[in-house]
Protein backbone atom coordinates (compact mmCIF):
# COMPACT_ATOMS: atom_id res chain seq x y z
CA UNK A 1 0.00 0.00 0.00
CA UNK A 2 1.68 3.40 -1.07
CA UNK A 3 -0.84 5.59 0.98
CA UNK A 4 -4.20 4.82 3.16
CA UNK A 5 -6.25 7.37 4.85
CA UNK A 6 -9.61 6.86 6.79
CA UNK A 7 -11.55 9.94 7.63
CA UNK A 8 -14.69 9.71 10.09
CA UNK A 9 -16.83 12.74 10.63
CA UNK A 10 -20.83 13.09 11.71
CA UNK A 11 -23.68 12.73 9.89
CA UNK A 12 -24.01 16.81 8.95
CA UNK A 13 -24.77 17.81 5.27
CA UNK A 14 -21.44 20.60 5.79
CA UNK A 15 -19.24 17.44 5.76
CA UNK A 16 -19.84 15.90 2.39
CA UNK A 17 -17.42 19.24 1.25
CA UNK A 18 -14.91 17.79 3.73
CA UNK A 19 -15.09 14.05 2.19
CA UNK A 20 -14.42 15.44 -1.58
CA UNK A 21 -11.64 18.19 -0.13
CA UNK A 22 -9.94 14.98 1.93
CA UNK A 23 -10.03 12.80 -1.38
CA UNK A 24 -8.90 15.55 -3.97
CA UNK A 25 -5.87 15.86 -1.50
CA UNK A 26 -5.28 12.21 -1.14
CA UNK A 27 -5.02 12.16 -4.97
CA UNK A 28 -3.33 14.63 -5.92
CA UNK A 29 0.32 12.90 -5.64
CA UNK A 30 -1.40 11.14 -8.96
CA UNK A 31 -1.84 14.52 -10.87
CA UNK A 32 -4.99 13.29 -11.83
CA UNK A 33 -6.85 14.66 -14.92
CA UNK A 34 -9.58 17.37 -14.37
CA UNK A 35 -11.98 14.75 -15.68
CA UNK A 36 -10.75 11.92 -13.49
CA UNK A 37 -11.19 14.04 -10.29
CA UNK A 38 -14.32 15.53 -10.51
CA UNK A 39 -15.69 12.46 -11.38
CA UNK A 40 -14.10 10.74 -8.59
CA UNK A 41 -15.60 13.74 -6.25
CA UNK A 42 -19.02 13.20 -7.56
CA UNK A 43 -18.91 9.49 -6.82
CA UNK A 44 -17.85 10.33 -2.90
CA UNK A 45 -20.09 13.05 -2.88
CA UNK A 46 -23.28 10.68 -4.20
CA UNK A 47 -21.90 8.12 -1.64
CA UNK A 48 -21.39 10.51 1.60
CA UNK A 49 -24.51 11.69 0.70
CA UNK A 50 -26.35 8.80 0.32
CA UNK A 51 -24.87 7.61 4.07
CA UNK A 52 -25.74 11.22 5.73
CA UNK A 53 -29.35 11.43 4.78
CA UNK A 54 -30.46 8.20 3.82
CA UNK A 55 -28.46 5.86 6.47
CA UNK A 56 -29.22 8.39 8.96
CA UNK A 57 -32.05 10.70 7.93
CA UNK A 58 -29.78 13.25 8.68
CA UNK A 59 -29.16 12.51 12.16
CA UNK A 60 -26.13 14.20 13.19
CA UNK A 61 -24.60 11.73 15.51
CA UNK A 62 -24.41 9.34 12.91
CA UNK A 63 -20.73 8.34 11.98
CA UNK A 64 -19.93 8.40 8.06
CA UNK A 65 -16.39 6.76 7.65
CA UNK A 66 -14.54 7.37 4.11
CA UNK A 67 -11.54 4.94 3.75
CA UNK A 68 -9.16 5.37 1.11
CA UNK A 69 -6.22 3.43 -0.10
CA UNK A 70 -3.89 3.66 -3.08
CA UNK A 71 -1.54 1.27 -4.58
CA UNK A 72 0.39 2.54 -7.52
CA UNK A 73 -2.43 4.54 -9.45
CA UNK A 74 -5.14 2.01 -8.42
CA UNK A 75 -7.22 3.90 -5.78
CA UNK A 76 -9.82 2.03 -3.75
CA UNK A 77 -12.68 3.92 -1.59
CA UNK A 78 -14.62 2.78 1.02
CA UNK A 79 -17.74 4.62 2.23
CA UNK A 80 -19.45 3.24 5.18
CA UNK A 81 -21.86 4.20 7.50
CA UNK A 82 -24.42 1.96 10.66
CA UNK A 83 -27.29 3.36 9.50
CA UNK A 84 -30.70 2.10 8.51
CA UNK A 85 -29.24 -0.18 5.87
CA UNK A 86 -30.71 -1.56 2.49
CA UNK A 87 -33.20 -4.10 2.19
CA UNK A 88 -33.02 -4.12 -1.60
CA UNK A 89 -29.39 -3.48 -3.27
CA UNK A 90 -31.07 -4.47 -6.71
CA UNK A 91 -33.72 -2.24 -6.62
CA UNK A 92 -31.98 0.74 -4.58
CA UNK A 93 -29.22 0.38 -7.56
CA UNK A 94 -31.59 1.15 -10.68
CA UNK A 95 -31.94 4.17 -12.29
CA UNK A 96 -34.25 6.76 -10.77
CA UNK A 97 -35.22 4.64 -7.52
CA UNK A 98 -35.13 6.94 -4.52
CA UNK A 99 -36.94 6.35 -1.44
CA UNK A 100 -36.88 10.65 -0.86
CA UNK A 101 -38.45 11.90 -3.47
CA UNK A 102 -39.52 15.14 -1.07
CA UNK A 103 -36.18 15.87 -0.78
CA UNK A 104 -35.87 15.85 -4.73
CA UNK A 105 -33.17 13.10 -4.95
CA UNK A 106 -32.95 12.28 -8.07
CA UNK A 107 -32.37 8.41 -7.68
CA UNK A 108 -29.28 9.08 -9.79
CA UNK A 109 -26.51 8.57 -7.31
CA UNK A 110 -25.52 4.65 -7.47
CA UNK A 111 -25.68 4.53 -11.21
CA UNK A 112 -23.52 8.18 -11.33
CA UNK A 113 -20.96 5.61 -9.02
CA UNK A 114 -21.36 2.72 -11.56
CA UNK A 115 -20.77 5.04 -14.28
CA UNK A 116 -17.40 7.16 -12.74
CA UNK A 117 -15.83 3.70 -11.79
CA UNK A 118 -14.32 1.07 -12.75
CA UNK A 119 -15.84 -1.42 -9.92
CA UNK A 120 -18.66 -0.67 -7.56
CA UNK A 121 -19.25 -3.26 -4.82
CA UNK A 122 -22.70 -2.96 -2.59
CA UNK A 123 -22.91 -4.37 1.32
CA UNK A 124 -26.29 -3.60 3.20
CA UNK A 125 -27.86 -4.87 5.79
CA UNK A 126 -30.90 -3.89 7.06
CA UNK A 127 -30.36 -1.90 10.66
CA UNK A 128 -27.00 -2.43 10.64
CA UNK A 129 -25.55 -0.30 7.85
CA UNK A 130 -23.54 0.29 4.79
CA UNK A 131 -20.78 -0.32 3.16
CA UNK A 132 -20.38 1.21 -0.59
CA UNK A 133 -16.78 0.35 -2.32
CA UNK A 134 -15.38 1.30 -5.42
CA UNK A 135 -12.50 0.79 -7.40
CA UNK A 136 -10.71 3.06 -9.60
CA UNK A 137 -7.18 3.18 -12.07
CA UNK A 138 -5.31 6.30 -12.96
CA UNK A 139 -4.11 6.67 -16.33
CA UNK A 140 -0.41 7.42 -16.54
CA UNK A 141 0.33 10.79 -16.34
CA UNK A 142 2.27 10.44 -19.34
CA UNK A 143 2.00 7.85 -22.48
CA UNK A 144 4.16 4.94 -22.76
CA UNK A 145 6.33 6.24 -26.19
CA UNK A 146 5.44 2.57 -27.58
CA UNK A 147 1.77 1.04 -26.95
CA UNK A 148 0.63 -2.39 -28.58
CA UNK B 1 -22.05 28.24 -3.03
CA UNK B 2 -23.22 31.43 -5.02
CA UNK B 3 -26.31 31.97 -7.11
CA UNK B 4 -27.47 34.79 -8.98
CA UNK B 5 -31.14 35.52 -10.67
CA UNK B 6 -31.93 37.57 -13.11
CA UNK B 7 -35.03 38.00 -14.84
CA UNK B 8 -35.94 39.38 -18.01
CA UNK B 9 -39.36 41.29 -19.17
CA UNK B 10 -39.82 38.13 -20.78
CA UNK B 11 -39.80 36.58 -17.59
CA UNK B 12 -36.90 34.19 -18.56
CA UNK B 13 -35.11 33.43 -15.28
CA UNK B 14 -31.32 33.22 -15.90
CA UNK B 15 -29.96 31.37 -13.00
CA UNK B 16 -26.21 31.32 -12.37
CA UNK B 17 -24.38 29.07 -10.34
CA UNK B 18 -21.08 29.50 -9.18
CA UNK B 19 -19.12 26.87 -6.31
CA UNK B 20 -19.99 23.65 -5.37
CA UNK B 21 -23.54 22.42 -5.80
CA UNK B 22 -24.18 19.34 -3.55
CA UNK B 23 -26.78 17.92 -1.00
CA UNK B 24 -26.03 20.93 1.59
CA UNK B 25 -25.82 23.73 -1.26
CA UNK B 26 -29.07 23.01 -3.20
CA UNK B 27 -31.53 22.83 -0.36
CA UNK B 28 -29.90 26.10 1.09
CA UNK B 29 -30.95 27.75 -2.98
CA UNK B 30 -33.94 25.45 -3.52
CA UNK B 31 -36.57 28.11 -1.57
CA UNK B 32 -35.42 31.27 -3.26
CA UNK B 33 -35.52 29.64 -6.98
CA UNK B 34 -38.83 28.40 -6.04
CA UNK B 35 -39.99 31.58 -4.57
CA UNK B 36 -39.36 33.39 -7.77
CA UNK B 37 -41.54 30.90 -9.74
CA UNK B 38 -44.31 30.80 -7.85
CA UNK B 39 -44.05 34.37 -7.44
CA UNK B 40 -45.35 34.03 -11.00
CA UNK B 41 -42.67 36.36 -12.61
CA UNK B 42 -40.91 33.58 -14.20
CA UNK B 43 -41.99 31.72 -17.23
CA UNK B 44 -38.31 29.93 -18.57
CA UNK B 45 -35.55 28.87 -16.78
CA UNK B 46 -31.87 28.98 -18.34
CA UNK B 47 -29.38 27.54 -15.89
CA UNK B 48 -26.00 28.57 -16.80
CA UNK B 49 -23.16 26.18 -15.22
CA UNK B 50 -19.89 28.13 -16.36
CA UNK B 51 -18.92 29.26 -13.04
CA UNK B 52 -20.06 25.88 -11.31
CA UNK B 53 -16.92 24.02 -9.71
CA UNK B 54 -18.64 21.05 -8.53
CA UNK B 55 -22.48 19.54 -8.93
CA UNK B 56 -23.37 16.31 -7.90
CA UNK B 57 -27.02 14.54 -8.53
CA UNK B 58 -28.34 17.10 -6.23
CA UNK B 59 -28.17 19.20 -9.08
CA UNK B 60 -30.00 16.87 -11.40
CA UNK B 61 -32.68 17.39 -8.55
CA UNK B 62 -32.64 20.74 -8.05
CA UNK B 63 -33.55 21.08 -12.10
CA UNK B 64 -35.69 18.79 -11.77
CA UNK B 65 -37.67 20.20 -9.25
CA UNK B 66 -38.12 23.56 -10.90
CA UNK B 67 -39.08 21.80 -13.85
CA UNK B 68 -41.50 20.19 -12.22
CA UNK B 69 -42.51 23.96 -10.69
CA UNK B 70 -42.89 25.44 -14.76
CA UNK B 71 -44.85 22.36 -15.50
CA UNK B 72 -47.88 24.29 -14.60
CA UNK B 73 -47.57 27.37 -16.89
CA UNK B 74 -45.76 25.44 -19.59
CA UNK B 75 -42.47 27.17 -18.84
CA UNK B 76 -39.12 25.83 -20.98
CA UNK B 77 -35.82 25.06 -19.44
CA UNK B 78 -32.26 25.20 -21.06
CA UNK B 79 -29.37 24.17 -18.94
CA UNK B 80 -26.10 26.12 -20.79
CA UNK B 81 -22.14 25.85 -20.32
CA UNK B 82 -22.21 22.64 -17.91
CA UNK B 83 -18.35 20.98 -17.64
CA UNK B 84 -17.70 17.45 -19.00
CA UNK B 85 -18.73 15.81 -16.03
CA UNK B 86 -21.67 17.32 -15.07
CA UNK B 87 -22.94 16.77 -19.21
CA UNK B 88 -22.64 13.07 -18.44
CA UNK B 89 -24.82 13.34 -15.24
CA UNK B 90 -27.41 14.93 -17.22
CA UNK B 91 -26.79 12.45 -20.13
CA UNK B 92 -27.58 9.47 -17.67
CA UNK B 93 -30.32 11.55 -15.69
CA UNK B 94 -32.10 12.26 -19.17
CA UNK B 95 -31.56 15.41 -19.22
CA UNK B 96 -29.29 15.71 -21.76
CA UNK B 97 -31.59 17.40 -24.24
CA UNK B 98 -31.62 20.72 -22.77
CA UNK B 99 -28.20 21.45 -22.64
CA UNK B 100 -27.35 24.25 -25.24
CA UNK B 101 -23.72 24.77 -26.30
CA UNK B 102 -24.56 28.68 -26.53
CA UNK B 103 -24.01 31.62 -24.82
CA UNK B 104 -26.43 33.18 -22.38
CA UNK B 105 -27.93 35.51 -25.41
CA UNK B 106 -28.19 32.93 -28.07
CA UNK B 107 -30.05 30.64 -25.47
CA UNK B 108 -32.06 33.58 -24.72
CA UNK B 109 -33.08 34.25 -27.85
CA UNK B 110 -33.73 30.77 -28.87
CA UNK B 111 -36.70 31.11 -26.63
CA UNK B 112 -37.58 34.23 -27.97
CA UNK B 113 -36.58 36.44 -25.75
CA UNK B 114 -34.89 39.89 -26.39
CA UNK B 115 -31.36 40.12 -26.44
CA UNK B 116 -29.82 42.75 -23.99
CA UNK B 117 -26.91 45.11 -24.97
CA UNK C 1 -20.32 18.87 19.99
CA UNK C 2 -21.23 21.08 16.47
CA UNK C 3 -18.90 19.06 14.74
CA UNK C 4 -16.79 16.11 14.79
CA UNK C 5 -14.14 14.51 12.46
CA UNK C 6 -11.40 11.89 12.71
CA UNK C 7 -8.11 11.31 10.08
CA UNK C 8 -5.89 8.62 10.18
CA UNK C 9 -3.04 8.11 7.69
CA UNK C 10 0.38 7.03 6.63
CA UNK C 11 3.09 8.53 8.40
CA UNK C 12 4.35 9.94 5.21
CA UNK C 13 4.94 13.36 4.49
CA UNK C 14 2.66 13.97 1.79
CA UNK C 15 -0.06 13.57 4.03
CA UNK C 16 1.56 16.61 6.16
CA UNK C 17 -0.72 18.92 3.65
CA UNK C 18 -3.84 16.36 3.59
CA UNK C 19 -3.88 16.71 7.32
CA UNK C 20 -4.11 20.78 6.87
CA UNK C 21 -6.45 20.67 4.25
CA UNK C 22 -9.02 18.50 6.15
CA UNK C 23 -8.60 21.44 9.16
CA UNK C 24 -9.17 23.94 6.98
CA UNK C 25 -12.61 22.82 5.05
CA UNK C 26 -13.25 21.37 8.94
CA UNK C 27 -12.98 25.13 10.16
CA UNK C 28 -14.59 26.81 7.15
CA UNK C 29 -18.23 27.00 8.90
CA UNK C 30 -16.70 29.39 11.24
CA UNK C 31 -15.26 31.78 8.87
CA UNK C 32 -11.83 32.06 10.29
CA UNK C 33 -9.84 35.04 9.36
CA UNK C 34 -6.67 34.41 7.45
CA UNK C 35 -4.65 34.95 10.15
CA UNK C 36 -6.54 32.71 12.41
CA UNK C 37 -6.30 29.90 9.82
CA UNK C 38 -3.08 30.39 8.81
CA UNK C 39 -1.60 30.27 12.81
CA UNK C 40 -3.69 26.83 12.87
CA UNK C 41 -2.67 25.51 9.84
CA UNK C 42 0.55 25.64 11.18
CA UNK C 43 -0.17 24.04 14.77
CA UNK C 44 -1.51 21.27 12.93
CA UNK C 45 1.78 21.13 10.56
CA UNK C 46 4.10 21.38 13.36
CA UNK C 47 2.70 18.54 14.92
CA UNK C 48 1.76 16.30 12.45
CA UNK C 49 5.08 16.36 11.60
CA UNK C 50 6.50 15.64 14.58
CA UNK C 51 4.53 12.57 15.02
CA UNK C 52 5.74 11.01 11.07
CA UNK C 53 9.66 12.42 11.77
CA UNK C 54 10.40 11.75 15.28
CA UNK C 55 7.39 9.36 16.69
CA UNK C 56 8.12 7.48 13.71
CA UNK C 57 11.27 8.71 12.16
CA UNK C 58 9.40 8.34 9.05
CA UNK C 59 8.45 4.74 9.01
CA UNK C 60 5.29 4.92 6.79
CA UNK C 61 3.85 2.04 8.53
CA UNK C 62 2.82 4.29 11.25
CA UNK C 63 -0.22 5.57 11.57
CA UNK C 64 -1.05 9.37 12.54
CA UNK C 65 -4.41 10.63 13.44
CA UNK C 66 -6.17 13.77 13.63
CA UNK C 67 -9.30 14.68 16.01
CA UNK C 68 -10.91 17.80 15.91
CA UNK C 69 -13.90 18.71 17.31
CA UNK C 70 -15.97 21.87 17.96
CA UNK C 71 -18.65 23.55 19.85
CA UNK C 72 -19.77 26.94 19.02
CA UNK C 73 -16.29 28.68 18.10
CA UNK C 74 -14.02 26.73 20.32
CA UNK C 75 -12.29 24.39 18.35
CA UNK C 76 -10.24 21.14 20.29
CA UNK C 77 -7.89 19.28 17.86
CA UNK C 78 -5.71 16.18 19.02
CA UNK C 79 -3.03 15.01 16.84
CA UNK C 80 -1.81 11.14 18.02
CA UNK C 81 0.62 8.87 17.23
CA UNK C 82 1.78 5.42 18.63
CA UNK C 83 5.61 6.21 17.91
CA UNK C 84 8.51 6.59 20.11
CA UNK C 85 7.10 9.14 22.42
CA UNK C 86 8.97 11.21 24.51
CA UNK C 87 11.33 11.24 27.51
CA UNK C 88 10.97 14.30 28.86
CA UNK C 89 8.38 16.59 27.75
CA UNK C 90 9.28 20.08 29.40
CA UNK C 91 13.09 19.68 27.55
CA UNK C 92 11.26 19.10 24.49
CA UNK C 93 9.33 22.25 24.66
CA UNK C 94 11.98 24.24 24.98
CA UNK C 95 12.85 26.60 22.57
CA UNK C 96 15.46 25.81 19.77
CA UNK C 97 15.69 22.03 21.58
CA UNK C 98 15.65 19.39 18.69
CA UNK C 99 16.66 15.99 18.54
CA UNK C 100 17.19 15.48 14.44
CA UNK C 101 19.21 18.97 13.56
CA UNK C 102 20.62 16.49 10.81
CA UNK C 103 17.29 17.40 9.15
CA UNK C 104 17.82 21.00 9.54
CA UNK C 105 14.51 20.78 12.43
CA UNK C 106 14.92 24.28 13.89
CA UNK C 107 13.66 22.85 17.65
CA UNK C 108 10.82 25.46 17.61
CA UNK C 109 7.81 23.36 16.52
CA UNK C 110 6.12 23.48 19.95
CA UNK C 111 7.38 27.04 20.81
CA UNK C 112 4.38 27.87 17.71
CA UNK C 113 2.06 25.03 18.73
CA UNK C 114 2.07 27.25 22.65
CA UNK C 115 2.31 30.61 21.02
CA UNK C 116 -0.89 30.36 18.81
CA UNK C 117 -3.39 28.49 20.53
CA UNK C 118 -5.03 29.11 23.68
CA UNK C 119 -3.96 26.02 25.05
CA UNK C 120 -1.45 23.06 24.70
CA UNK C 121 -1.35 19.56 26.33
CA UNK C 122 1.01 17.09 25.38
CA UNK C 123 0.93 13.91 26.77
CA UNK C 124 4.01 11.10 26.07
CA UNK C 125 5.21 8.02 27.12
CA UNK C 126 8.27 6.22 25.92
CA UNK C 127 7.50 3.39 23.45
CA UNK C 128 4.02 4.11 23.22
CA UNK C 129 3.72 7.31 21.49
CA UNK C 130 2.34 10.80 21.87
CA UNK C 131 -0.91 13.18 21.59
CA UNK C 132 -0.43 16.82 21.35
CA UNK C 133 -3.97 18.25 22.16
CA UNK C 134 -5.27 22.16 21.49
CA UNK C 135 -7.90 24.38 22.19
CA UNK C 136 -8.62 27.79 20.07
CA UNK C 137 -11.11 29.90 20.55
CA UNK C 138 -11.96 31.50 17.16
CA UNK C 139 -13.62 35.77 17.68
CA UNK C 140 -17.03 35.76 16.48
CA UNK C 141 -17.35 36.77 12.65
CA UNK C 142 -19.34 40.30 13.25
CA UNK C 143 -17.63 42.44 15.90
CA UNK C 144 -20.55 43.49 18.98
CA UNK C 145 -22.47 47.15 18.51
CA UNK C 146 -21.01 48.00 21.81
CA UNK C 147 -17.95 46.83 23.55
CA UNK C 148 -17.11 47.56 26.94
CA UNK D 1 6.05 23.96 -4.34
CA UNK D 2 8.20 25.68 -6.31
CA UNK D 3 10.91 27.72 -6.28
CA UNK D 4 12.91 29.75 -8.67
CA UNK D 5 16.75 31.05 -8.28
CA UNK D 6 18.00 34.30 -9.78
CA UNK D 7 21.73 34.54 -9.23
CA UNK D 8 22.90 38.73 -9.91
CA UNK D 9 25.93 39.36 -11.17
CA UNK D 10 26.96 40.95 -7.42
CA UNK D 11 26.46 37.13 -6.10
CA UNK D 12 23.17 37.63 -4.69
CA UNK D 13 20.92 35.20 -5.16
CA UNK D 14 17.06 35.94 -4.95
CA UNK D 15 14.86 33.14 -3.78
CA UNK D 16 11.55 33.11 -5.05
CA UNK D 17 9.44 30.73 -2.86
CA UNK D 18 5.30 29.72 -3.53
CA UNK D 19 2.85 27.42 -2.56
CA UNK D 20 3.22 25.93 0.93
CA UNK D 21 6.49 24.90 2.42
CA UNK D 22 6.48 22.37 5.20
CA UNK D 23 8.70 19.16 6.41
CA UNK D 24 7.69 17.77 2.84
CA UNK D 25 9.03 21.16 0.48
CA UNK D 26 11.65 22.22 2.04
CA UNK D 27 13.63 18.54 1.61
CA UNK D 28 12.85 18.75 -1.99
CA UNK D 29 14.39 21.84 -2.77
CA UNK D 30 17.43 22.60 0.20
CA UNK D 31 19.61 20.04 -2.30
CA UNK D 32 18.84 22.52 -5.29
CA UNK D 33 19.60 25.57 -2.86
CA UNK D 34 22.77 24.40 -1.36
CA UNK D 35 24.18 23.52 -4.74
CA UNK D 36 24.17 26.95 -5.51
CA UNK D 37 25.40 27.97 -2.71
CA UNK D 38 28.09 25.55 -2.97
CA UNK D 39 28.63 26.31 -6.19
CA UNK D 40 30.39 29.44 -5.45
CA UNK D 41 27.85 31.78 -7.38
CA UNK D 42 26.11 32.62 -4.12
CA UNK D 43 27.23 35.61 -2.08
CA UNK D 44 24.05 36.73 -0.04
CA UNK D 45 20.56 35.50 0.32
CA UNK D 46 17.62 37.30 -0.60
CA UNK D 47 13.91 34.90 0.29
CA UNK D 48 11.07 36.44 -1.21
CA UNK D 49 8.26 35.13 0.26
CA UNK D 50 5.25 36.88 -1.75
CA UNK D 51 4.03 34.04 -3.11
CA UNK D 52 4.62 31.71 -0.63
CA UNK D 53 1.08 30.25 0.56
CA UNK D 54 1.83 28.92 3.70
CA UNK D 55 4.88 28.25 6.45
CA UNK D 56 5.62 26.19 9.18
CA UNK D 57 9.28 25.39 11.06
CA UNK D 58 10.27 23.94 8.29
CA UNK D 59 10.80 27.16 6.68
CA UNK D 60 12.92 28.44 9.78
CA UNK D 61 15.38 25.57 9.17
CA UNK D 62 15.82 25.96 5.48
CA UNK D 63 16.51 29.36 6.20
CA UNK D 64 19.07 28.86 9.24
CA UNK D 65 20.96 25.84 7.04
CA UNK D 66 21.56 28.35 4.46
CA UNK D 67 23.24 30.88 6.61
CA UNK D 68 24.92 28.57 7.92
CA UNK D 69 26.37 27.51 4.32
CA UNK D 70 26.95 31.40 3.61
CA UNK D 71 28.72 31.17 6.89
CA UNK D 72 31.91 30.14 5.04
CA UNK D 73 32.40 33.64 2.88
CA UNK D 74 30.20 35.98 5.55
CA UNK D 75 27.44 36.14 2.95
CA UNK D 76 24.69 37.83 4.65
CA UNK D 77 20.20 37.16 4.45
CA UNK D 78 17.12 39.19 3.81
CA UNK D 79 13.47 37.89 4.29
CA UNK D 80 11.29 40.00 2.45
CA UNK D 81 7.53 39.81 2.38
CA UNK D 82 6.50 37.30 4.93
CA UNK D 83 2.89 37.21 5.98
CA UNK D 84 2.10 38.16 9.32
CA UNK D 85 1.93 34.49 10.77
CA UNK D 86 5.37 33.58 8.80
CA UNK D 87 6.72 36.53 11.12
CA UNK D 88 5.62 36.17 13.86
CA UNK D 89 7.42 32.68 12.77
CA UNK D 90 10.89 34.18 12.59
CA UNK D 91 10.86 36.28 15.17
CA UNK D 92 10.30 33.35 17.58
CA UNK D 93 12.84 31.60 15.97
CA UNK D 94 15.35 34.77 16.12
CA UNK D 95 14.87 35.49 13.00
CA UNK D 96 12.95 38.56 13.31
CA UNK D 97 16.39 40.95 12.10
CA UNK D 98 16.79 39.61 8.68
CA UNK D 99 13.38 40.74 7.40
CA UNK D 100 13.07 44.07 5.50
CA UNK D 101 9.85 45.30 4.51
CA UNK D 102 11.16 46.74 0.96
CA UNK D 103 10.94 45.65 -2.20
CA UNK D 104 13.55 43.20 -3.88
CA UNK D 105 14.61 45.71 -5.80
CA UNK D 106 15.61 47.82 -2.50
CA UNK D 107 16.87 45.09 -1.12
CA UNK D 108 18.97 44.01 -3.96
CA UNK D 109 20.64 47.71 -3.33
CA UNK D 110 21.08 47.15 0.39
CA UNK D 111 23.02 44.66 -0.39
CA UNK D 112 25.12 46.89 -2.29
CA UNK D 113 24.24 45.39 -5.63
CA UNK D 114 22.65 47.35 -8.99
CA UNK D 115 19.53 47.71 -9.93
CA UNK D 116 18.59 45.45 -12.97
CA UNK D 117 15.73 47.16 -15.06
N1 LIG E 1 -26.21 4.53 2.79
C1 LIG E 1 -27.49 4.21 2.57
N2 LIG E 1 -28.28 3.79 3.59
C2 LIG E 1 -29.57 3.48 3.40
N3 LIG E 1 -30.18 3.54 2.21
C3 LIG E 1 -29.46 3.92 1.13
C4 LIG E 1 -28.09 4.28 1.26
N4 LIG E 1 -27.64 4.62 0.04
C5 LIG E 1 -28.66 4.49 -0.80
N5 LIG E 1 -29.78 4.06 -0.17
C6 LIG E 1 -31.10 3.78 -0.77
O1 LIG E 1 -30.92 3.63 -2.17
C7 LIG E 1 -31.77 4.55 -2.88
C8 LIG E 1 -31.11 4.96 -4.17
O2 LIG E 1 -29.93 5.68 -3.93
P1 LIG E 1 -29.35 6.64 -5.05
O3 LIG E 1 -29.28 5.91 -6.35
O4 LIG E 1 -28.09 7.21 -4.55
O5 LIG E 1 -30.44 7.76 -5.22
P2 LIG E 1 -30.91 8.96 -4.25
O6 LIG E 1 -29.83 9.26 -3.26
O7 LIG E 1 -31.13 10.09 -5.20
O8 LIG E 1 -32.17 8.49 -3.59
C9 LIG E 1 -31.98 5.67 -1.90
O9 LIG E 1 -33.13 6.43 -2.20
C10 LIG E 1 -32.09 4.91 -0.57
O10 LIG E 1 -33.36 4.35 -0.41
N1 LIG F 1 5.39 13.09 18.24
C1 LIG F 1 6.64 13.04 18.77
N2 LIG F 1 7.21 11.84 19.04
C2 LIG F 1 8.46 11.76 19.57
N3 LIG F 1 9.23 12.85 19.84
C3 LIG F 1 8.71 14.07 19.59
C4 LIG F 1 7.40 14.23 19.05
N4 LIG F 1 7.16 15.55 18.91
C5 LIG F 1 8.27 16.18 19.35
N5 LIG F 1 9.21 15.31 19.77
C6 LIG F 1 10.53 15.63 20.34
O1 LIG F 1 10.52 16.97 20.77
C7 LIG F 1 11.56 17.71 20.12
C8 LIG F 1 11.15 19.15 19.93
O2 LIG F 1 10.05 19.25 19.02
P1 LIG F 1 9.77 20.60 18.25
O3 LIG F 1 9.77 21.74 19.22
O4 LIG F 1 8.56 20.43 17.41
O5 LIG F 1 11.05 20.81 17.33
P2 LIG F 1 11.57 20.03 16.02
O6 LIG F 1 10.44 19.27 15.39
O7 LIG F 1 12.07 21.12 15.15
O8 LIG F 1 12.64 19.11 16.50
C9 LIG F 1 11.84 16.94 18.85
O9 LIG F 1 13.12 17.20 18.34
C10 LIG F 1 11.66 15.50 19.33
O10 LIG F 1 12.80 15.02 20.00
Amino acid sequence: MDNEMTLSFMAVSDNEALARIAITSFLSVLDPTIEELSEIKTVVSEAVTNAIIHGYDENPNGIVTVQASRHGREVTITILDQGIGIENVTQAMEPLYTTKPLLERSGMGFTIMESFTDQLTVQSELGKGTAVTFKKQFQPVQEPLYVR
Amino acid sequence: MQHHIEITSEKIAIIRLGGELDHHAARHIREDISQAIYSGYVQDIIWNLESLQFMDSAGVGLILGRMRDLQVHNGRTLIIKPSSTMEKIFQFSGLGKYIWHDTEQEAIQSLGGILHG
